[in-house]
């Protein structure tokens, strides 16, 4: 008994990975079809684009690079895609890291040939600001003094019809930000104080958790969980993404870490009962 | 137009091969790419300074609009590099002084904005009737109420546990501080599994970058 | 007393050939500023340090406070904020220069030395190159849109990729629950976990949703309701306190109440 | 809120927050002596060197990707704590540093920390190094350290990212007994998983305030402890006031009711 109590605390790593890569591939390729219920956080999140107010602009504000595609863009694009669904003008708005800037971009064009939107006419980018606090705080007073040129054709926002009658955030109808770090901060204590606009959140995972409090307390209207909220958010908006199919194999790379850590400490345990070496 | 091309393509799955030999040993195609990877990084940060900042909100106004007292913005910037010197490097202090400030300034209506929020919705009934109940909330008065009582508990007892100018040596106290100590492990239970799956969506997106884009599978 | 109109006149803009010789002038005054700065004594550096960052940190203070002009929402401060916020994101543009020019100077020395592994440095210092070029003057090219979406993004997302082999094998083995505190953590996490994904949530789908008690027997509400009446108060005491320190470091840093070593040993140095 | 006078009441409760915090700071700077209760975290890093230097193997303390700032510095505070407690027995000490900024204070601080200790020719210059800048290339220098050297202790105080289980891993594997500290709440739950003591947040400055005795940092926490107990009481009579309606307290409710 003891050598099996033995192996299974040390399993070599190299067998870990080789499971986890085989996991992932299989869960790619075989799709296990199991309903995934929606949570009220993501419900939250539709609800506000919603009923957000059509005269009004929404401002959709990416702070993630390359480094948390794998949850951002999914987000990104479900936020945008029922954005246009809805005929809302958005305004893209990148803090953080300069990449965000174009990758926002690069989803917002290949939404907008599907949904016959035209840059400078139902949405436009208003490009990266290296500081965060000193612009959100320009915003709420003057967005164009604040922003003062777009970010793909450099000509002043007052140049662009879908910037008419937008000049500060009371003109705002929604606030969305797909973040992979703590910006709301900067959002709730500078901007969401300023205008009931609602504010909604699309975190990664690690970032989700800290985020109830402020759903509790009503500062949030919504938010996504990472990967799993884009699942949610596609099945609210019935199409079938890369995330419907890429949220088995996190369920599986789950379910495979928690029997390990169950084998690893049974082993522990059973090893210890005789007496072995923990 | 086409935002990615099969060479490209090629390099970057090459490239997250050689990124992901890290996992097995640190070895020189791994080196490598990683050095590319930080000069890449870094090359495109030179751009987007200039591109989305510099050029429209400070060299556009001090040259063609005739701002020029734009110029003191760009000697306050240059302050920032004399960091790089021994007898200069003091100067660097001023411009990060003016950043630190205006930081600092900031923080008075921040702190109101994240927190009194926080406090209202911490004012929860610990008696709940019929009446007050939330639409559709799906719970009864008694769960409601036995919610806002865990709730507040919570909160008192996790508090408790971070107050240090005096002795906690009073039962109660001592019991109250440790039973917040408790409480946290379920927020850090939930960080853990949820930093866990935020992983696996990263390494979904190369295996599947690697699988479709690349080899045409799936 | 309109502050805005009196900045207006005491800097007023210059037109046609004027901007030049302004700025110029401009420039010169700053070169005379930084030997003025260079021969000022250790004291008047420290004062000077601490008035800049009180001033910078004084003008978002009094525009918070200071009560607003009846029936509107602005103070005699509140027009310069938008302005404000520009300068501060020049000076933060300027800072982003700092790392690379810090990596040109490291990797440099190292080709110039032959230390080892210089040939890295290279391929560093010509990635700089080729990127910045890239995206200031070709950004409209399938090369530079390639060079970024499949070169740069897959790196990065690889990197970070590479973390989900980590975390399998370094949880497995670091877990072993050794303490009232692990076990805890580890039960609350399976238990969050499960009721968020789609195996966990099958496991108790076939019980209604809402409406009666059976439903607290859900997975996934079990899940929400861990993290709306437990972590939620957990991560809001966490917050407080939190938030009260940065409001205390916020403080200290606005009014240079920082003591120690390293804020007294930097500005004497001469 | 976008302005005080949107809801004076509010204003006024952080405005006092300043007040109370600036009071206690500046009270302390001028002598007055402050009471900060010694954690436990402190037992715990006691018991890890009195085990460790029976144990005769190295100690190491990794100060995290912590820049020169205020989180870095006060790692290095109580990593002169426990220089001063471990210098008797006689320990080899390796401290990997991944801020070039901090290395070079590190060294001072190690140094000055032997020679507090009375034991000056104890410290070895090779003891203080600068390993990598790099997230990853860092911890898997230290993962091989750890690994060759088999450190009895290991200390990581500072900030900590997704690093941070690479570095906890690794001392579970080769048995050492591990305290960590940061204020990181994300990286936590690691070290609460695999770390015998773990610091948690506030925690952590009181750790290095009450060693440093520096009057700024004492002050500043006996300050904070003021105002969280002003919140608290902010929030009792809140939850009183909805909870009993016949208080009338309404006007209470409505002081800290925004927008």
């Amino acid at each position: 008994m003891s050598a099996l109590s033995e192996t299974l605390q040390t399993i070599d790593r190299r067998y870990l990975y080789a499971t986890l890569l085989i996991i992932v591939i299989v869960g790619l390729l075989v799709e296990i079809p199991l309903p995934l219920a929606v949570g009220p956080q993501a419900r939250g999140f539709y609800d506000a684009v919603e009923q957000a107010d059509p005269n009004k602009i929404a401002i959709v504000s990416t702070l993630w690079s390359a480094s948390t595609q794998g949850e951002n863009r999914p987000q990104t694009r479900v936020i945008l895609e029922h954005l246009m669904r809805r005929k809302l003008r958005f305004a893209l708005i990148a803090f953080g890291d300069p990449q965000s800037t174009i990758l926002a971009q690069e989803i917002a064009e290949d939404l907008a040939r599907a949904h016959g939107y035209e840059y400078g006419k139902q949405w436009i980018n208003l490009g990266y600001r290296a500081d965060i606090a000193g612009t959100l705080k320009g915003i709420v007073r003057d967005l164009n003094e604040t922003l003062k040129q777009d970010s793909i054709r450099n000509r002043p926002l007052a140049q662009f019809e879908v910037m008419r009658g937008v000049h500060n955030i009371r003109d705002v109808g929604l606030i969305a930000e797909v973040s992979a770090s703590g910006n709301y901060v900067s959002w709730l204590g500078l901007v969401v104080g300023s205008t009931d606009a609602p504010f909604c959140y699309a975190p990664t995972s690690v970032m989700a958790p800290e985020l109830y409090t402020y759903i509790d307390s009503g500062q949030m209207k919504g938010m996504l969980f990472g990967i799993k909220g884009a699942a949610e958010y596609e099945r609210l908006l019935g199409i079938r993404g890369f995330t419907s199919r890429a949220i088995t194999p996190v369920s599986l790379a789950l379910v495979l870490l928690f029997v390990l850590i169950g084998l690893g400490n049974y082993g522990m345990y059973a090893s210890r009962k005789k007496g072995g070496t923990a | 137009m086409e935002w990615s091309h099969p060479i490209g393509i090629w390099i970057g799955a090459i490239g997250t091969l050689a990124l992901f030999s890290l996992i097995y040993r640190e070895n020189w195609l791994y080196r490598l790419f990683e050095h590319m990877f930080i000069g890449l990084a870094a090359g495109y940060t030179i751009k987007a300074a200039w591109d989305e900042i510099l050029e429209t909100q400070w060299w556009n106004p001090m040259v063609h609009d005739g701002q020029w007292p734009w110029v003191f913005a760009l000697f306050g910037g240059f302050l920032f590099y004399t960091i790089f010197t021994k007898r200069y490097n003091w100067m660097s202090r001023i411009s990060i002084g003016v950043l630190l400030g205006f930081a600092a300034g900031q923080a008075f209506q921040a702190t109101a904005n994240l927190y009194i929020p926080q406090i209202r919705g911490s004012f929860k009934p610990l008696w709940v009737n019929e009446g007050m109940l939330r639409a559709g909330s799906g719970l009864t008065p008694l769960g409601q109420s036995l919610n806002n009582i865990l709730f507040v508990v919570i909160i008192v007892t996790v508090m408790t546990y971070f107050f240090f100018s005096f002795e906690q040596r009073n039962k109660v106290v001592q019991g109250t501080a440790r039973t917040g100590r408790l409480m946290l492990m379920f927020a850090f239970g939930a960080i853990f599994g949820s930093t866990v799956m935020a992983r696996m969506a990263l390494l979904i997106d190369r295996v599947w970058f690697l699988m479709h884009d690349w080899l045409g599978i799936g | 007393m309109n502050l805005q109109r009196f900045l207006a006149s005491a800097f007023p803009a210059a037109h046609g050939h004027w901007r030049w010789l302004a700025i110029v002038l401009a420039a010169a005054g700053c070169g005379i500023m930084f030997f003025v700065l260079q021969a000022l004594p250790g004291r008047a550096r420290k004062a000077l340090i601490a008035a800049v960052t009180f001033l910078a940190g004084l003008f978002y203070a009094l525009e918070f406070f200071w009560p607003v002009r009846r029936g509107t929402d602005e103070n005699f401060l509140t027009f310069a904020v938008p302005t404000v916020g520009n300068v501060i994101n020049v000076l933060a543009a300027f800072t982003l220069g700092l790392g690379v020019f810090s990596l040109v100077r490291i990797h440099s020395s190292k080709i110039v030395k032959l230390r080892e592994g210089w040939p890295n440095s290279v391929v560093l210092l010509v990635s700089i190159v080729v990127m910045a070029v890239a995206g200031l003057r070709f950004e409209e090219t399938r090369f530079f849109r390639s060079l970024f979406r499949d070169v740069l993004n897959s790196f990065d997302a690889a990197m970070f990729a590479t973390l989900a082999f980590f975390i399998i094998s370094a949880a497995y083995r670091a877990f072993r629950v050794k303490s009232a505190e692990a076990t805890l953590l580890m039960g609350a996490a399976l238990v969050v976990m499960l009721g968020q994904i789609p195996i966990g949530q099958y496991l108790t789908h076939w019980i209604p949703e809402k409406g009666s008690f059976a439903s607290l027997l859900r997975l996934d509400n079990i899940s929400n309701w861990l993290l709306l009446t437990v972590n939620a108060p957990a991560t809001r005491a966490i917050g407080f306190g939190l938030g009260i320190g940065g409001l205390a470091i916020a403080l200290r840093l606005w009014l240079s109440l920082e003591r120690g070593a390293f804020f007294e040993a930097k500005a004497d140095e001469s | 809120m976008t302005h005080a006078s949107d809801r004076w009441e509010s204003a006024m409760l952080i405005a006092l927050l300043s007040v109370i915090v600036l009071v206690t700071i500046i009270t302390a700077q001028r002598g007055r002596k402050y009471f900060i209760r010694r954690i436990p975290g402190l037992n715990a890093i006691d018991e890890a060197v009195g085990r460790a230097t029976e144990m005769g193997r190295p100690l190491l303390m990794v100060p995290g990707l912590s820049a020169l700032g205020v989180v870095g510095l006060q790692a290095l505070t109580i990593f002169s704590y426990i220089i001063k407690t471990a210098a008797k027995f006689g320990n080899r000490l390796i401290m990997p540093c991944a801020d070039s900024a901090l290395y070079t204070v590190a060294e001072e601080v190690v140094r000055d920390s032997y020679a507090a200790a009375g034991k000056p020719e104890e410290y070895d210059p090779n003891s203080v190094y600068f390993l990598s800048d790099r997230q990853f290339a860092f911890a898997s220098g230290v993962a091989g350290t750890i690994f060759r050297e088999k450190v009895a202790a290991s200390f990581l105080f500072g900030d900590f990212y997704a690093e941070s289980l690479i570095f906890a891993e690794a001392g579970q594997q080769v048995g050492a007994i591990q305290v960590a500290g940061t204020v990181s709440t994300t990286q936590l739950p690691f070290f609460i998983a695999s770390c015998d003591y773990t610091i948690i947040g506030d925690e952590y400055y009181a750790a290095s305030a009450y060693i440093s005795r520096e009057p700024t940092l004492l002050g500043s926490l006996v300050g904070q402890d003021y105002c969280k107990l002003l919140f608290l009481l902010v929030i009792l009579l809140g939850v009183l006031a909805v909870s009993i309606p016949k208080l009338h307290m309404d006007w209470f409710v409505q002081w800290f009711t925004l927008g």
